[in-house]
């Protein structure tokens, strides 16, 4: 990983993200079948393609290509997990608004406020079993880590646990909350996504 | 239930197309895919903007009732899904005049989570929104927690009398807070006899027995209070009408609208009958109705059943109420 | 299909309470059995009378389009049974201005046979009357033998001009003759999809296979001219289109307007569907549409399925068209 | 029968058909039920009540009180049968209006007169299986009586034997013609309805 985030880091980034997506679809979709609507991988793909179709463009401000990420991302679908990603990243554009680089520390307390403007929008708790507990962790491993290459590993092992460790409980938010005992033994799908999405990053 | 389209994929889409071609006085297709209809004028410069949104199948809800003395926009997601946040963001561009736009519409997760991120998106481009949230529903939660209740048909009297205080030339902040009053002064309940088919689905949203009913069931099928045997039209209307009087008493001399509403399959004919009981218990309490409104107002495609709301009316909104208004749906 | 009521026998009688409870400003009950519908205001001095009858079950055909610019007086049978003659007489002196009074009706057995008969009985009392015969379902008979047709959904063109010219204060021979102008560039094709249930008999009144239709059949399920398996939107609309254009065609530079009409359960989303494909088949010929009217204009309570109407205008039925008309279903 | 009419016999023959009537109405609405809508004894029940609670009322001029006959003969009923009756019944009262009596030899054409009124009402034919055949036949039969006692046993045997007649035809008008050949073998129920009527002016 970079020693910092840039406009060209996160040109990279999308289009490792793009392909990822398009690589995952029908997995993604699968598993929301089981507990959703099984929309999910086309979410993903859709909603990664528009922002793909502008990464050339980005403005050196970080902010403000964050910002054009987020309308990206939001272009399409109607779905749960297009707009909460949506959110998070523009969570991010306003913390950084005006610069053009962030230092790798900076990461982890970026995404932490991503995550808290995620909650506030799904009004979801941690620990109901959604993405919200996959971006929880990530940020705990990125805060641990000590150093930008030591970061994604950390964050990819602890997101595996954590879906592990929500394996056996039941989901309480977003549609797999109707088949309440039945989504037990089951992994959530935007966990999963999230996931395959750090997977792709490397 | 047996539909006529085309492309199920496509049901939205061709529904809108149909829509502008025969009302093109009245609406006006918008956004890179259409999923858009403001008013054939587009937005009226220094009016407050009034956008709503939510999923397809309910007509007139939403899309119907863009209209002069109503909506300026609305922002059309598949049937029973929620639009995306840039469809919402660009009827809200659609809406805007300058004096900024209450975004008025049913209190569902889904819809909730984009307009909120659609509020925040046009925010940066300078434009200032409020919310008003419809949760009419009575059924769908207790008092206590009304501020969970689902928005159905009652969402008509907040789209009429925030409308009509947005045309008054009222700013944001007193339209908001007229929306919310009269929100405040709605409630509803629905009975379903039968389910609807959702298009890209192909079968039933739900089951109900050859003889049975549910009060308080959701426009989308969701779970009522009270599943049991059909019941004659007096004994249900008696069971919605205690609902509603219960949940916000209504007492002598006291002026109220009362909706009945088909949620699609249900004829007129049937609805009179209800009203002719409706009618009859709010005169033994002395209560007068204003501007009865029986018909179909909030459906869902064929669903059999129907819903009864209440909208007290103070003087200011009896006001609103009887306010000129023009839609392809709805006249006053 | 399930039905909300108290006692079917009581159907009609409740439903009119509730219609004239909810429209006090529009509908008057008359009449010893209350089977007349007039106009609030009653008769107008001096004026042509219009006046309609035939079953229930229609709404708003018959008695929803007693108002201005429309009818004056509606005699009123029971679901799909023709009123008594004496009922027809006592709507034809509601509707009596002093300047005779026309009587423009379906083509129904019972319906002309009652209608004929009142009509001498006024006469005797010196009230003049003139009959327009709406007959506009091309698919009840071949156009040699054009006066057997059935009156479908048509007749709402047939209300709508002459009561328009009626209320210019034409003549009674000139409101006649317009009526039968405008009814003679009138017409009409349906579609079922379901039977509807009449409530004093409590089952359907035909039956359809899952995935069958059939195109042609009338509003209380006469047989229609092809049944088979359900079809795409577009391949009905056009089975539907040709067939009314083979019976009057029309030609580039032709006005005419248009009507999707729902039998009653079909959803104003599909109605759109179609006007979507009928406005393209019509743009194609060059012809331009005037006034589309898409909704439930001539219903068969929660029958599933839809119309098709053409009406051709010269430009005094344009006008007729185009002038103002009020009851509690349509406005212009 | 009387050697002519007047508004007393036609006030008597009123109680005699009403009470017929009602005495009939089960058997009536059976056989319509069979071949029809099944209402046909209530019609006229419901008919000749209206009639009879103003036989007390009529007038002398023998038009006059056939014409209130006739108004209140439809008062109730939008049924087929009731509006064919009241056309006959017009149509008499507009051939003998201004008198006060009726020779017994010109009822046969009265009836002759009502007959085809109610041919141009109904527009059926003769032949068609309906009630105008049993009034085809009465017709005949008074046409032919020599005494004014012959005619009424004349008028009921003539119809008895048109009924036996078109028992095994398919009839041609109304609700039974969509029986089609199921009609064939069952008695039309306005034939038997109008055989009842005579059987109680006797
Ligand atoms: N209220 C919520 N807050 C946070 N995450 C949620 C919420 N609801 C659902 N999710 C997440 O979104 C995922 C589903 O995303 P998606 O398929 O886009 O949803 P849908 O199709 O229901 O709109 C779930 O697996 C879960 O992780
Ligand atoms: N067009 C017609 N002309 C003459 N008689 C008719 C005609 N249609 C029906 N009838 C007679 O009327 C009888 C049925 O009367 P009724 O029960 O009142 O009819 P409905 O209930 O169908 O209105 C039939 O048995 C037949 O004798
Ligand atoms: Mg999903
Ligand atoms: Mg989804
Ligand atoms: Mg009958
Ligand atoms: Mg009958």
């Amino acid at each position: 990983m970079a020693e910092s985030l840039t406009t060209e880091v996160l040109r990279d980034a999308i289009r490792r993200l793009s392909a990822q997506a398009e690589s995952c679809a029908d997995e993604l979709s699968a598993i929301d079948g089981a507990l959703g609507d099984g929309d999910l991988g086309v979410t993903l793909v859709r909603g990664m393609r528009s922002v793909a179709e502008q990464a050339d463009d980005l403005p050196p401000d970080l902010g403000a290509a964050l910002l054009q990420c987020a309308k990206a991302l939001v272009s399409l679908s109607g779905s749960t997990y297009g707009t909460l990603l949506a959110t998070g990243v523009m969570s991010a554009a306003k913390a950084v608004r005006g610069r053009t680089e962030v230092g790798w520390r900076e990461t982890a307390d970026l995404l932490g406020g991503a995550l808290e403007a995620m909650q506030r929008r799904g009004k979801a708790e941690l620990g109901d079993k959604t993405v919200l507990d996959a971006v929880a962790a990530t940020v705990e491993a990125l805060r641990l880590a000590e150093t930008p290459d030591a970061m994604l590993p950390a964050a990819r092992q602890a997101v595996r646990e954590a879906i592990a460790e929500f394996r056996d409980r039941a989901a309480r938010q977003g549609r797999a909350r109707m088949f309440g005992e039945n989504s037990v033994g089951k992994d959530d799908p935007g966990m999963v996504a999230w996931l395959r999405l750090l997977e792709g990053l490397a | 239930m047996k539909k006529i389209l085309n492309d199920p994929f496509r049901y939205v889409d061709e529904m809108l197309e149909g829509l502008c071609a025969a009302h093109p006085q009245h609406y006006q297709q918008r956004g890179p895919h259409g999923r858009v209809i403001a008013r054939a004028g587009g937005a009226v410069s220094g009016k407050v903007g009034l956008v709503t949104g939510g999923g397809s199948g309910h007509l007139p809800v939403f899309t119907g009732y863009v209209g002069k003395g109503l909506l300026d926009a609305c922002a059309i997601g598949d049937v029973f899904a929620s639009p995306s946040v840039d469809q919402m963001a660009d009827a809200i561009h659609a809406a805007d005049g300058g004096a900024g736009v209450l975004l008025i519409y049913g209190n569902y997760g889904g819809d909730v989570m984009n307009f909120d991120m659609a509020a925040e998106m046009v925010d940066m481009e300078g434009i200032a929104t409020e919310t008003a949230l419809v949760a009419d529903d009575v059924a769908s939660a207790p008092l206590a927690e009304r501020e969970k209740r689902r928005g159905v048909a009652g969402m008509v009297y907040g789209f009429k009398l925030a409308g009509a205080k947005a045309e008054a030339g009222a700013d944001l902040p007193t339209v908001a807070a007229t929306a919310r009053k009269a929100l405040d002064a709605t409630r509803s309940i629905g009975v379903a006899l039968t389910p609807c088919t959702v298009p890209q689905v192909g079968k039933p949203t739900f089951q109900l027995g050859e003889d049975e009913m549910e009060i308080g069931m959701g426009i989308h099928g969701e779970p009522g209070i009270q599943r049991g045997k059909l019941q004659t039209a007096d004994e249900i209307a008696s069971t919605m009408v205690d609902a509603l009087l219960e949940d916000m008493p209504l007492a002598s001399g006291d002026r109220v609208s009362v909706m009945c509403n088909s949620l699609g399959a249900t004829p007129p004919e049937e609805l009179y009958i209800v009203h002719r009981y409706v009618a009859g218990r709010l005169r033994e309490l002395g209560a007068e109705i204003v501007m009865p409104l029986v018909g179909r107002y909030a459906t869902s495609m064929e669903m059999a059943g129907m819903s009864v709301t209440f909208c007290r009316l103070d003087e200011e909104l009896e006001q609103l109420l009887q306010a000129p208004c023009d839609c392809a749906f709805w006249r006053v």
